[in-house]
């Protein structure tokens, strides 16, 4: 079984966790390796914070919130998107690809969805390889 | 304000080649207005640097500072305690405070880590534009408010010229024609009139090509009996 | 008469004058220059020097003049105010007027973005118009700018440039004044292909009376195909190309034949417009071709006057 | 799942309940949400742009009798000691926050400001002038000329009004298409278009508007313009998404009050309340939360005019009263849980703050620096992450959280 990969998931209490809960409740076994952190929106999470992840030796971070124009607070996901293209271009100037950061818009009954963005995020995880910092801390 | 812009991430790397203790500063005014040298940007940079360091192995050691304003000796001289042992200082204030910083601390390479670029203004959040190119001599008084010393590619003072085009400057259409702006504003303020004399050429000395410049407000410059009386602080 | 060239005679006689230009060469050499003037001898009462066009580097202009000088032919020194300052652009005009040239085209000068050298720092110490009260007060003062006398005060018959095509419309007549008043003797048009917006400026002109006060010289451009005419109208800012030329040239079997035609079809109708002196011809990259249009038009021959 | 020390408890900010509401507006709906405000014991200010109530015979009833009961009760509109009537106004903005609000306004050229519990907007904001030549006649005018066998011509086309909010009720939709379906029984030869932006067919509005597109009444959906010139008099183009740019020649055209948007979110604007990019305001889930917006406090009866039956208008206010009754019977209103804070210190007064928040809650005090509303903050943190001198944080999402969880997380799921 290839070795868990580190992945986080930021989600947003409306349109994230949502999807998250129902994938779970549905069963459909996404992979153990994500760590989900629940935001009030994903307006708040900040490009340190993801850039401290991989850091700390994640293989990739993706953030889900709500659709385009259907957000709770209006345009917290437009902000988040904003951050992960940012995220992107660092990664990408250091070498580290920037695919390993995404965003997924998700209403909160897509339980499929989000088991899908999983398996994207692993799949370029397993592209990818590993966070070379992932294997000294 | 003044405006400026981070240098890609790359180009500050490669600065940095060479160092190992390096401290980040930043400035709370204008750079962290527009977005390029606040304590946010230091956290963001800061942390890239680390994740540059430890992915090619450069053992860096990057700490961070923020400063009400890097053009004041006060306010740089805040830093020394963090400067303690450091081997460089990279500035993303604007050029000034990467001066200042060098001024003070001659033993420590100051590094600028921004493009400082010019004086200008949000015509949106997000979008600077300039507005002013500190040429000593103001005209706006005869082209109704907007500058053609920096809004015109051209820099003339006599109308637009044979390339302005559907309100644009020949360089491109990003570019609004300064002269198009100006002949329309002075038509709204019913002064078109100015637009008839001919400006003769400018006197450029109390620009940037009359050489560095200096501003002496007497009232505030301190007398030698007052710098006895007050003595070294 | 102000320098006496070729180009003010025949302008103060009342004859209809023909400009062309030339283009000087990426080279050191001066040939090139002689065998354009030898194509070009006898087909036009002045010949303009363009002075490093769209910001390329190219043979000085004042160079060009002393070898069609040479040749017999009257130069037009194009003098731009984006390479030199105020300092080096009175020191040229008294090596030029040293040399024999008496005709001087004052011109803004492209932006630097547009040529091949874009990192270079312009310069626009002064613009065209301030260039023109420059260049009158050396001539009729016999003074530099700042006053110092001049020992024998340089002749120039001073030319401008003006763009009906540009915008605001309203004020290019305005600026067609102020050049006048800064002391422009001649002017040269962009090339003319929206000939009704011409004509609604050559009326503002006359109603200004600014026709009797300078020579305008309306500017045309033979089109070598539509790829041409395309470029023209979309990519040179200030510049309006009619769709109906474009059509033409589109359909045209033979582009550059129709290219010849239109332009002779412009120059005949411009003849017969009150307060146009004369006609400008700018065959850019196909100088070879002015004789031929300067003949069909009915100009030739262009003994000296 | 993060260090329990870096949870702070919540510090609690209490608003007391201003207990009178402000209703804005002359219709049917403003006068019945002040009816039943009054009823439960609360002032009420009512602000009209006109000077008297609407009147009534503008609205269809559905029988005499409801007619009637709606009459004696608007007879006790004026008598009420309760309600305080202002006429000729026009409102200038709304400030402050749920229970606590100040409504500036002007009251035939004196300005006045009224303190406030609870605001709600009742009064359409006036209809969008569009010329559509002389055959036009409102969708209760056509109900009449069913019912009264008039001829109809052999062209109809039913225009459905945008309503004010983007959640207009279910009837507004289905009236016009019961009308077109009674049209097409009587004679099947009338050609009808039915022009839409979207239907509103829930549960049993669904079986209406299947038969009628068995019956063969033609559904359109965008936009549409009007030209009568002597080549081509009386020429409506529709350009459908689907059926692409469709040309008829309406005799008859069915119009409802097609709100004008345009003021609409003017005036929404000064309610602070956000509006869709066509200019509706944008109001959450109306079975739930009937009339609430995403500003709290702040309530929206979306009345459809005289399109929809009067007795759904009553309904739909009765349902807002007791919206907003639940709200002002509170004495204080507690916020504050997980609101962003200012640290003046850092603040260099750079507006991203002002001019990202979704709710306005920040804005710049008497200090000079910024200052956050927390009765207005609904914690999204997004001003949190932009300030670029990191001199807002929230609580109980503060950046020491987010690293520390973001840390620990990418240890990965079994770490």
């Amino acid at each position: 079984m290839s070795q868990t990969k580190r992945i986080i998931a930021y989600c947003c209490e409306h349109g994230g966790m949502g999807a998250a809960e129902r994938a779970a409740k549905e069963q459909s076994q996404f992979a153990s390796d994500v760590v989900i952190i629940s935001v009030e929106c994903l307006g708040r999470v900040d490009l340190l914070h993801l850039l401290q992840a991989f850091r700390e030796g994640a293989d990739a971070v993706f953030v889900a919130g709500c659709l385009e124009k259907n957000c709770h607070h209006l345009y917290g996901n437009v902000e988040a998107r904003k951050k992960v293209d940012q995220a992107k271009r660092v990664l990408d100037s250091l070498g580290l690809g920037g695919d390993r950061a995404e965003m997924f818009n998700l209403a909160s009954n897509q339980g499929l969805e989000f088991k899908q963005s999983v398996d994207i995020m692993i799949g370029r995880v397993e592209r990818l390889g590993p966070n070379p910092l992932g294997a000294k801390k | 304000m003044i405006i400026g812009e981070q240098k890609p991430l790359k180009e500050i790397c490669d600065i940095l080649e060479g160092h190992h203790r390096i401290l980040v500063a930043g400035c709370r005014s204008c750079v962290a207005i527009c977005l390029a040298g606040g304590e946010k940007e230091v956290g963001i940079l800061s942390e890239s640097l680390r994740l540059h360091s430890d992915l090619a192995g450069k053992g860096w050691e990057i700490d961070e500072v923020t400063v009400e304003r890097q053009c004041e000796n006060e306010w740089v001289r805040e830093i020394a305690p963090k400067i303690e042992g450091k081997d460089a200082v990279l500035s993303i204030a604007c050029g000034v405070g990467a001066q200042t910083i060098q001024a003070m601390y001659p033993k420590v390479r100051s590094l600028p880590g921004l493009n400082t670029s010019n004086m200008g203004a949000p015509i949106e959040p997000g979008i600077f534009m300039e507005r002013c190119g500190g040429c000593g001599d103001c005209v706006l008084h005869l082209t109704g408010g907007i500058c053609p010393i920096v809004r015109c590619a051209k820099s003339l003072l006599n109308g637009p010229c044979g390339g302005s085009q559907n309100g644009k400057c020949e360089i491109g259409k990003e570019t609004p024609c300064a002269w198009e702006e100006i002949y329309q504003s002075l038509k709204e303020l019913g002064r078109l009139d100015l637009l008839e004399a001919n400006i003769p050429p400018k006197d450029w000395t109390p620009s940037r090509s009359g050489g560095p410049r200096k501003i002496v407000r007497p009232e505030a410059v301190m007398s030698e009996t007052e710098r006895q009386l007050r003595g070294e602080r | 008469m102000k320098a006496d060239s070729n180009l003010e005679r025949i302008l103060t006689s009342g004859k209809f004058a023909v400009t062309a230009e030339i283009g000087p060469p990426r080279s050191a050499s001066a040939d090139l220059v002689r065998k354009k003037a030898e194509e070009m001898k006898g087909s036009a009462d002045a010949f303009n020097l363009t002075d490093n066009q769209t910001a390329m580097s190219r043979m000085s202009s004042i160079a060009c003049a002393v070898v069609l000088m040479q040749q017999g032919l009257e130069p037009v020194v194009q003098m731009t105010c984006r390479d030199r300052n105020r300092i080096a652009m009175q020191s040229d005009v008294l090596g030029a007027s040293a040399l024999g040239v008496l005709d001087i085209l004052c011109l803004s000068g492209d932006h630097q973005s547009f040529g091949n050298m874009k990192e270079a720092k312009n310069v626009y110490d002064v613009d065209s118009i301030q260039e023109l009260m420059i260049l009158r007060k050396m001539r009729d003062e016999g003074k530099l700018w700042n006053g110092d006398e001049l020992d024998v005060a340089p002749k120039l018959f001073l030319g401008a440039a003006a763009n009906p095509f540009a915008d605001p419309f309203e004020f290019r007549v305005t600026r067609l004044g102020k050049k006048a008043a800064a002391g422009a003797d001649f002017v040269q048009t962009q090339s003319i292909y929206d000939m009704e917006r011409f004509e609604k400026w050559m009326g503002l002109v006359r109603a200004r009376g600014l026709h009797e006060r300078v020579h305008i010289l309306a500017g045309v451009m033979p089109l070598k195909s539509h790829k041409v005419a395309l470029y023209m109208k979309n990519k040179v800012s200030g510049m309006i190309v009619p769709d109906a030329i474009v059509e033409r040239m589109r359909n045209a079997k033979d582009p550059k034949e129709e290219g010849v035609l239109i332009c002779v079809e412009q120059i005949d109708h411009l003849k017969s417009i009150e307060g146009v002196h004369g006609v400008h011809i700018m065959a850019v990259n196909w100088e070879e071709i002015v004789p031929r249009i300067v003949s069909e038009a009915g100009l030739t021959p262009r003994n000296r006057y | 799942m993060s260090p329990v020390p870096l949870r702070s408890p919540e510090s609690l900010v209490k608003t007391e309940v201003v207990k009178r509401a402000v209703v804005l507006g002359d219709g049917l709906g403003a006068s019945i949400i002040s009816l039943e405000l009054a009823d439960q014991g609360f002032d009420v200010d009512r602000l009209m742009p006109g000077n008297e109530p609407m009147d009534l015979a503008l609205y269809a009833f559905p029988s005499e009798l409801s007619r009637n009961v709606a009459l004696v009760k608007m007879k006790s509109l004026s008598s009420t000691p309760r309600i305080r009537l202002h006429r000729d106004c026009t409102v200038s903005s709304v400030a402050g926050s749920a229970g606590d609000f100040e409504v500036s306004f002007t009251e035939a050229k004196s300005k006045g400001i009224i303190k406030g519990g609870a605001v709600v907007l009742a009064q359409d904001p006036g209809l969008a002038a569009v010329d559509l030549g002389p055959t036009v006649v409102s969708n209760s005018e056509m109900r009449r000329m069913i019912e009264g066998d008039e001829t109809i011509p052999r062209v109809v086309v039913f225009i459905e009004g945008s309503g004010m909010t983007t959640a207009c009720p279910a009837q507004g939709s289905t009236a016009f298409i019961e009308n077109a379906l009674e049209i097409k029984r009587k004679r099947t030869d009338i050609q009808i278009y039915v022009l839409t932006k979207d239907i509103h067919a829930p549960g049993a509005f669904e079986r209406t508007y299947q038969a009628a597109q068995a019956s063969g009444i033609v559904f359109f959906r965008g936009d549409f313009s009007y030209r009568s010139s002597q080549d081509e008099p009386n020429c409506m183009i529709i350009r459908d998404p689907v059926a692409g740019e469709v040309k008829i020649r309406p005799e008859l055209i069915v119009r409802d009050e097609a709100f004008d948007l345009g003021s609409n979110s003017n005036l929404a604007r000064k309610l602070g309340l956000s509006v869709d990019r066509e200019g509706r305001i944008l109001s959450i889930n109306t079975r739930l939360h009937p009339g609430e917006t995403i500003r709290e406090g702040v309530f929206v009866c979306h009345g459809l005019g005289a399109s929809i039956l009067a007795s759904d208008n009553i309904s739909e206010a009765c349902a807002i009263a007791s919206s907003i009754s639940e709200l002002l019977s509170k004495d204080f209103l507690e916020h504050g849980a997980e609101v962003a804070f200012v640290d003046k210190e850092k603040c260099s007064a750079c507006l991203a703050c002002v001019r990202i928040c979704p709710y306005d809650a920040p804005f710049i005090g008497e200090k000079g620096k910024a200052e956050i509303r927390i009765a207005s903050c609904q914690g999204c943190g997004i001003c949190v992450s932009l300030c670029p001198s990191k001199a807002i944080d929230q609580s109980n999402w503060t950046d020491a959280k987010m690293s520390a969880e973001s840390e620990i997380a990418s240890k990965g799921a079994s770490g």
